[in-house]
């Protein structure tokens, strides 16, 4: 088996013309926390997409534990392991927490059609669903609908689900986006700590969270990949200077 | 003490209302009201309710009727599914089941029962009343112009056969969906048809359109329009504009006879508006019921449908009136004409008689019949 | 700074207190901003700075207490009025029309008669290059970033003097949040009055005159940016910076 | 006393009532009519109130099974169970179908779908030879149960409906609280999450579609059974616009609320009349007597207020309603 | 000439009277659409405006004997201004809610008004006669072609153009769109959005009595005549693409003319089509003819 988890050849994908991801080779590494960054609408989002085939490529190949997926449905792709997050906030809100939990949980049972058996035949994942609250940090809200909860813990609930797949991939498109100081360090630890014997690809802003936890980063530019490297590599090239992090200054800063 | 209690189902609020609905009830009531409103010493009831032309109403409604009202006799209306489903509860139940609005000849054939009395008219004494007619007249060619339903087909069917045992000949049909609205479509092709004659074999609102767009498009200038299923209310609706000359077969006109007249005044004066010939039916074949009941001195339906059968009818609507074994209320029907706008000499003064036709010659015969009451 | 006690505030909030349905979601938020300021609400995710902003515009459930526009009583008028009052506001969810191409978007709200012109297209697009590039795209299929800008280049254009800002930092490029802040000092020099939600504390720090903490629908702090310093402390311990 | 004992509560009685009602002086035929309504709309309720799909073509289910049952009970001459159970599969076939086609597509433009592929069934019962246009299949025999209990006693066909309609009833209930019941929540609450974990929502959707269209199919074949026709007014659109409303008016997404929207909706139907009559005799206001010919009228005006002031419906008002006192018993 | 045993003249004369009921659909749908596109309300009670703007038309000739072509302005004025009590009563409090409730709350309407009328009126009908100068036809060689009808067409196709010009192509147009979209920001702009909605909800009203009083002359003036149309009517919408005004105008008359010419070689199924023309458009096109994706 490779090294590279998740591989892409020359992944393009074009709108009525426009070309908002262009032959994107991308390697992620098993094991590791990958960011993708890169100016607004650059085609980060996009990429995502196609991974998940939220969108059809037009051209170009994914290549999963070395498997080709490119042609696979999006469930499917989930089914193999790998899982996304959403840009906004993706969870069940008229749920409960655990019933959220479950639903990542249950699919393994094999009963999801059965509709002539009881719920109760699913207490027997509570076990696990508390467990995995317990990993976000949840485990005292079991209970509550979920709609009630703050941002910042819906954004946990979120990854508490994910990680109920098992994914061998997460997928995670700014997992920090419009969250407070405290929640930001939350959640970033948070994906640290998931982080362990699994992969990560995120999509992020905040160079603070890049910074501190990914591994490798990869810039995407007008769709194409503009550079790629560690954080400290990356950061001081002066074309990702110009084209992302701007004057040095803020380079220094952070962006937050 | 035996009670009479008449349950009257019809259609009271859409397509079918203006013909029977609530002037049919009111046509009930007078006949009631006309026989002293009590039958063997006990105050008639009448019951009545608006079927919205679903079976399951109408049959539920008839049902417990029956069973909790004590229904002696139910009275079915417009819409052939109600009817047959109100037929089959009465003849399940043992009471006697009336209709005059309904038009399908299978009440008296194929489902036909003991209990039935078909009163008014039906698509074969149409078909058999306006084709021979026409086909009389001279009219030999023939386009129909037909409502892609059961009645539709049957009028086509019944009057095609009638046409062309008379030597006439049908060149084409086009048949129409319920409330197909507009009409200019089909009647080009009734026009490039060249035949002679066009027979409308629809009902109520597609009838009138129909009539209208013939009207708009000259259609009636070289064709002669034949209305399988006209009631005054539609010529009155449509204006005599729009429809002289028009040919149809009714059971029944109001400016009739003496009596007949008599008996439209006083509806007008309650109704504001002249009886149509089921409206009339409703009344008289309340009244026949109602001397059976008085005549029997029970409500019994065995009984009563007995002497019914046995007892000519002669009235302001029937003249010689019998009920056949099959069920079928033989009687006279008229070819009429709508006349011209100059003729109309009164408000409701539409038509006129152009032939009277001898219930013999318009009814299924016994040949004819499917009905195994009758063999 | 325009802080002269003479002059009529650009807006005034005195005991706001605001509804969504049956919850209670400002308790009486006082806060005054005079022509000329760049003012910065600060809290955590929850604390009420977007119901403030909105409560302004009159667009949450219902509201008390009073609302003062350069002197006028806003607090009964219908949001479209207020509107004309010269408030540009910029919503945190964007709000970028689907059914409208980028340019429509852009040319959407009406020009305010306040006397004062706003930016030109021109200057606008000379501000946000990517939207020129995608002008002629239908306004949701911009990335996330794009629709960011322009959202906030679409108030530009109105002549409205009072703008109320609402998180527009979030999810851009450090370039592009380097280029807002250079926009708002701009603002704040050709005299338009700022009211900016933020959560990113290091773009709001400098641009602002002066701050107010919002916690639980109530204002719990406020100061100049010259007590800035001083008040870290406090800050740190408010909302975790 | 908590809410889940009082819905027990509720049901109980209810059964009760429905076992006794003959006895009370309850017309059967009527009640039957009711419980095929009920079952008709809490199928449909499966459907729109749990996936959040709205079928507008659901007519085509219950007429589709209404025909095939009279044509097995009349033409072919079976036994009544093999004539549900055959109305019951064709429900389900047809309910494959439609949704196979409907599930791909979202909102109202699935809705359109089954409205037109119910619209083309409609053509079908139209011209097809053995349906009797609008004469409708008629006399279709009760016939004997296993070929051993006549039904032809209304009360022994009413104990019969009755059980069958329970059953039915109680599978939905099932159906709702099951690990299917749980994805299909899961994804009526937000359907791309559902799928990015993995699960085929199309499948889901597709098979509690053809569930509902089923139970719909049960609920026409009943009805035949009951009735002893089928008729056009089963297959037309109305129809299908009718179970909307008897499931909005007595509470979307509420398990009771189907059964009380059916009853409200048929009462409405039958007895407007009665209730008119009855309004004239005690107030003496002459009016009330022409409510019988304005059930139309009186409908449309039940859905306007329904929908301004009290749009959960009435299950869902008095849920709601208990809830809130709940609440307040908390504090 | 003849294509499938029918002459080429009849096909043109079919092709002609497709369009004229084209026009009535295409008029009708576009009102749907403009309602739908701005109140997200599904207008059920459309077919029940059409209705009142031919009563009104005749009862205005019969009670105060006002002709045709006032009764062209009048009426739509007359109904507009129903639709505007309707808009401020009923529906503001529905918009929030699901399509589901606008459906219903119309649809109940919708019995209201009918049962009115039908209480009043009956259901045969009342007569309307072409007005004066368009009585008469024209022999256009293939056919004979009522006047009336041919104006039919001139007007509705005008009335179409002029209502998709606004909203495509005007400010106010872009101010329609937009507040489809999010009302409330729109008005945070500055747009006084409530009376946008108002008057949308008359306008589209209008545009249906404008239907109606078209087809009094050609069609009987009765309490039902809208009951049908609506389901054809709402379908079009569908097909065009809901919200989309180009799409509802061109699939209205596009439909028409199809359903002409089933008319001719399958007249049975001449209501059935626009179900079997709906369902393969769906099938190809996710969001109708010209509705948008997202
Ligand atoms: N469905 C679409 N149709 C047309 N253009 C699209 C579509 N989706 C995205 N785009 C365009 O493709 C480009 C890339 O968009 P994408 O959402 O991937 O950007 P992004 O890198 O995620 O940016 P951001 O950081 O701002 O979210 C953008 O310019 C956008 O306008
Ligand atoms: N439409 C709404 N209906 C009900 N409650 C709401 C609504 N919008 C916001 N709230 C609640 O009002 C409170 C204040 O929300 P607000 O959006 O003003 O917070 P904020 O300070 O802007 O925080 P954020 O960082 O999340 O944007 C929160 O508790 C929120 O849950
Ligand atoms: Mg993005
Ligand atoms: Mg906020």
């Amino acid at each position: 088996m490779s090294d590279f988890i998740l591989e892409t050849r020359n992944l393009t994908k074009e709108f009525k013309g426009f070309t908002a991801v262009s032959d994107v080779t991308l390697n992620v590494q098993r094991h590791t926390i990958h960011a993708l960054i890169g100016p607004n609408g650059a085609g980060k989002t996009t990429c995502f997409n196609l991974l998940t085939k939220f969108l059809e490529p037009t051209s170009g190949s994914i290549r999963f534990n070395g498997r080709d997926i490119t042609r696979e449905q999006p469930a499917q792709i989930a089914r193999r392991g790998v899982i996304r997050s959403f840009q906004i906030s993706a969870v069940f809100p008229h749920l409960t927490l655990i019933e959220n939990v479950r639903v990542g949980l249950q699919r393994k049972l094999g009963t999801s059609f059965h509709f002539w058996r009881s719920a109760r035949s699913l207490h027997q994942l509570d076990d696990r669903a508390m467990h995995l609250l317990t990993e976000v940090g949840l485990e005292d809200m079991a209970d509550e609908v979920t709609v009630n909860l703050p941002y910042g813990r819906k954004r946990a609930l979120e990854i508490a689900t994910t990680l109920a797949m098992e994914p061998e991939l997460m997928l995670l498109d700014e997992p920090t986006q419009g969250m407070g100081h405290e929640d930001v360090d939350r959640v970033t630890e948070l994906i640290r700590k998931v982080s362990a014997g699994r992969t990560i690809l995120m999509v992020e802003h905040n160079m603070k969270v890049v910074s501190t936890i990914a591994d490798r980063i990869t810039v995407l530019q007008r769709g194409a990949v503009l550079a790629e490297g560690p954080y400290e590599e990356v950061s001081v090239n002066p074309d990702v200077m110009e084209a992302y992090m701007g004057s040095t200054d803020a380079q220094l800063q952070g962006a937050h | 003490q035996e009670k009479v209690t008449i349950g009257f189902i019809t259609d009271m609020s859409s397509l079918y209302s203006d013909v029977e609905g609530k002037g049919g009830a009111e046509a009930i009531q007078m006949a009631i009201d006309d026989f002293g409103g009590k039958a063997l010493g006990q105050p008639i009831k009448l019951l009545t309710a608006d079927h919205q032309n679903k079976a399951d109403i109408a049959a539920a409604k008839s049902r417990e009727w029956v069973d909790t009202e004590g229904a002696t006799m139910l009275f079915g209306g417009t819409n052939s599914g109600t009817a047959l489903a109100g037929a089959k509860v009465a003849q399940e139940k043992k009471v006697v089941y009336m209709n005059s609005g309904a038009g399908s000849s299978a009440l008296t054939n194929a489902a036909c029962s003991p209990y039935t009395i078909h009163y008014a008219y039906d698509t074969v004494a149409l078909a058999k009343g306006t084709g021979g007619a026409i086909v009389d007249t001279g009219g030999k060619s023939w386009f129909f112009l037909t409502a892609d339903y059961a009645f539709g087909h049957a009028l086509e069917k019944d009057t095609s056969a009638v046409v062309e045992a008379k030597g006439g000949k049908v060149v084409g049909a086009v048949r129409h969906p319920l409330n197909a609205s507009d009409f200019s479509s089909f009647l080009l092709q009734a026009q490039s048809s060249k035949a002679q004659v066009l027979a409308l074999a629809n009902a109520g609102g597609d009838f009138i359109n129909a009539v209208k767009a013939a009207k708009e498009f000259g259609i009636d200038k070289t064709m002669k329009v034949a209305g399988l299923l006209v009631f005054l209310s539609d010529v009155h609706s449509l204006g005599l504009k729009n429809t002289a000359g028009l040919q149809f077969t009714t059971g029944w006109y109001w400016d009739k006879d003496a009596e007949s007249r008599a008996f439209a005044e006083k509806y007008n004066a309650k109704m504001k508006r002249m009886p149509t010939s089921i409206q009339a039916a409703d009344y008289s074949a309340t009244m026949t019921y109602l001397k059976a009941v008085e005549a029997v001195k029970t409500t019994n339906a065995d009984k009563v449908m007995e002497y019914i059968k046995k007892t000519p009818i002669n009235d302001m609507y029937a003249k010689n009136g019998i009920v056949r074994p099959d069920g079928r209320m033989e009687h006279e029907m008229y070819l009429v004409e709508v006349k011209q706008p100059a003729e109309s000499k009164k408000p409701w003064d539409y038509l006129k008689i152009v032939k009277t036709l001898p219930g013999a010659t318009v009814f299924t015969t016994k040949a004819e019949s499917t009905c195994a009451l009758w063999k | 700074m325009a802080n002269t006690a003479s002059q009529t505030p650009a807006l005034e909030i005195s005991k706001l207190q605001a509804w969504y349905g049956e919850s209670h979601v400002l308790h009486g938020i006082d806060i005054v901003v005079q022509p000329g300021e760049v003012v910065t609400l600060l809290g955590r995710n929850g604390a009420g700075r977007t119901t403030t902003l909105r409560a302004v515009m009159g667009l949450t459930g219902a509201r008390t207490g009073s609302i003062k526009i350069n002197g006028v009583e806003a607090i009964n008028l219908s949001t479209h009025r207020i509107a004309h009052l010269g408030i540009g506001y910029c919503p945190e969810e964007r709000g970028i029309f689907s059914s409208l191409s980028c340019e429509e978007n852009l040319l959407l709200p009406p020009v305010l008669k306040t006397g004062t012109p706003g930016m030109s297209v021109e200057e606008i697009y000379e501000l946000f290059p990517n939207l020129a590039e995608r002008r002629n795209s239908q306004g949701t299929r911009l990335s996330g970033g794009e629709q960011q800008m322009l959202a906030v280049a679409r108030i530009l254009r109105t002549g409205a003097k009072l703008l109320l800002l609402d998180e527009i930092s979030e999810g851009l490029a450090p370039v592009i949040v380097q280029a807002l802040a250079r926009m708002i000092t701009m603002l704040r020099a050709k005299g338009y009055t700022v009211v900016m939600v933020e959560q990113n504390f290091r773009f709001a720090a400098p641009l602002a005159d002066r701050f107010y903490v919002i916690e639980h629908g109530t204002v719990v702090q406020k100061f100049s940016s010259s007590e800035l310093e001083s008040r870290m402390p406090i800050l740190n311990q408010l909302l975790g910076i | 006393m908590n809410f889940k004992n009082l819905a027990a509560l509720g049901y109980g009685l209810l059964l009760v009532g429905l076992l006794a009602a003959p006895f009370l002086g309850v017309y059967p035929v009527f009640v039957m009519k009711l419980l095929c309504f009920a079952l008709f709309a809490a199928a449909f309720n499966l459907l729109l109130g749990y996936v959040g799909m709205l079928s507008f073509g659901h007519a085509a289910f219950l007429g589709g099974a209404a025909y095939v049952t009279g044509e097995a009970l009349k033409v072919w001459g079976f036994t009544p169970e093999v004539g549900l159970l055959l109305g019951t599969a064709s429900g389900a076939l047809l309910g494959l179908i439609v949704g196979f086609f409907a599930i791909r597509r979202t909102g109202i433009y699935s809705t359109m779908i089954t409205l037109a592929l119910a619209q083309m069934l409609f053509f079908v019962a139209l011209q097809a030879p053995f349906t009797g246009g609008e004469d409708g299949l008629q006399a279709v025999p009760r016939g004997k149960l296993f070929g051993l209990l006549s039904l032809k006693n209304d009360l022994v066909l009413y104990y019969v409906v009755l059980v069958i309609v329970v059953a039915a009833f109680l599978l939905i209930v099932r159906t709702v609280h099951s690990p299917f019941g749980q994805v299909l929540k899961a994804i009526k609450e937000n359907e791309p999450r559902a799928t990015s974990l993995g699960y085929d929502t199309n499948r889901f959707k597709l098979l509690a579609f053809v569930l509902s269209a089923a139970l719909s199919g049960l609920a026409g074949a009943l009805k035949t059974l009951v009735m002893g026709f089928a008729t056009l007014s089963d297959v037309h659109w109305t129809a299908s616009g009718h179970v909307v409303l008897m499931t909005l008016v007595g509470g979307l997404g509420t398990l009771s609320g189907p059964l009380i929207g059916a009853a409200v909706v048929v009462m409405l139907e039958d007895k407007l009349g009665e209730i008119g009559q009855f309004l004239t005799d005690t107030t003496r206001i002459e009016w009330f007597s022409t409510l019988g010919e304005s059930v139309t009228m009186v409908t449309g005006l039940i859905f306007v207020i329904c929908v301004l002031a009290f749009r959960r419906g009435i299950m869902g008002e008095i849920i709601a309603w208990l809830q809130r006192r709940r609440g307040e018993g908390k504090l | 000439m003849e294509i499938f045993g029918v002459s080429l003249p009849g096909l043109l004369s079919q092709l002609l009277l497709g369009l004229v009921n084209g026009s009535f659909y295409a008029i009708l749908s576009l009102g749907l659409a403009v309602i739908f596109g701005l109140l997200n309300v599904i207008n059920f009670a459309h077919g029940a405006l059409f209705m009142m703007g031919a009563l009104v038309t005749w009862m205005a000739m019969n009670y105060l004997g006002i002709n045709y072509w006032v009764m062209l302005v009048v009426a739509p004025l007359v109904v507009g201004l129903f639709g505007v009590v309707t808009e401020r009563l009923l529906l503001r409090w529905i918009y929030k809610l699901d399509h589901l409730y606008g459906l219903l709350l119309t649809l109940g309407l919708t019995l209201l008004i009918e049962g009115v009328f039908r209480s009043i009126y009956g259901v045969s009908g009342l007569r309307y006669d072409t007005p004066e100068l368009l009585s008469g036809g024209t022999n256009l060689g293939f056919m004979f072609l009522p006047n009336y009808r041919a104006w039919v067409v001139v007007a509705s196709v005008t009335v179409c153009i002029a209502t998709w010009f606004v909203i495509e192509k005007t400010k106010l147009g872009a101010y329609l769109r937009a507040g489809t979209e999010n009302p409330r920001l729109v008005e945070a702009f500055g747009v006084n959005v409530p009376v946008m909605v108002t008057l949308t909800y008359a306008f589209g009203a209008a545009l249906a009595a404008f239907a109606g009083v078209l087809s009094a002359p050609i069609y009987q003036v009765s309490p039902l005549m809208g009951q049908n149309l609506i389901i054809v009517v709402f379908a079009v919408v569908v097909i065009g693409g809901m919200g989309s005004i180009m799409g509802s105008i061109l699939t209205g008359l596009g439909l028409g003319v199809i359903e002409g010419f089933t008319k001719v070689f399958y007249p049975e199924a001449s209501s059935t089509v626009v179900f079997v023309i709906m369902v393969i458009v769906l099938l190809i096109r996710p969001a109708g003819l010209f509705g948008k994706e997202n």
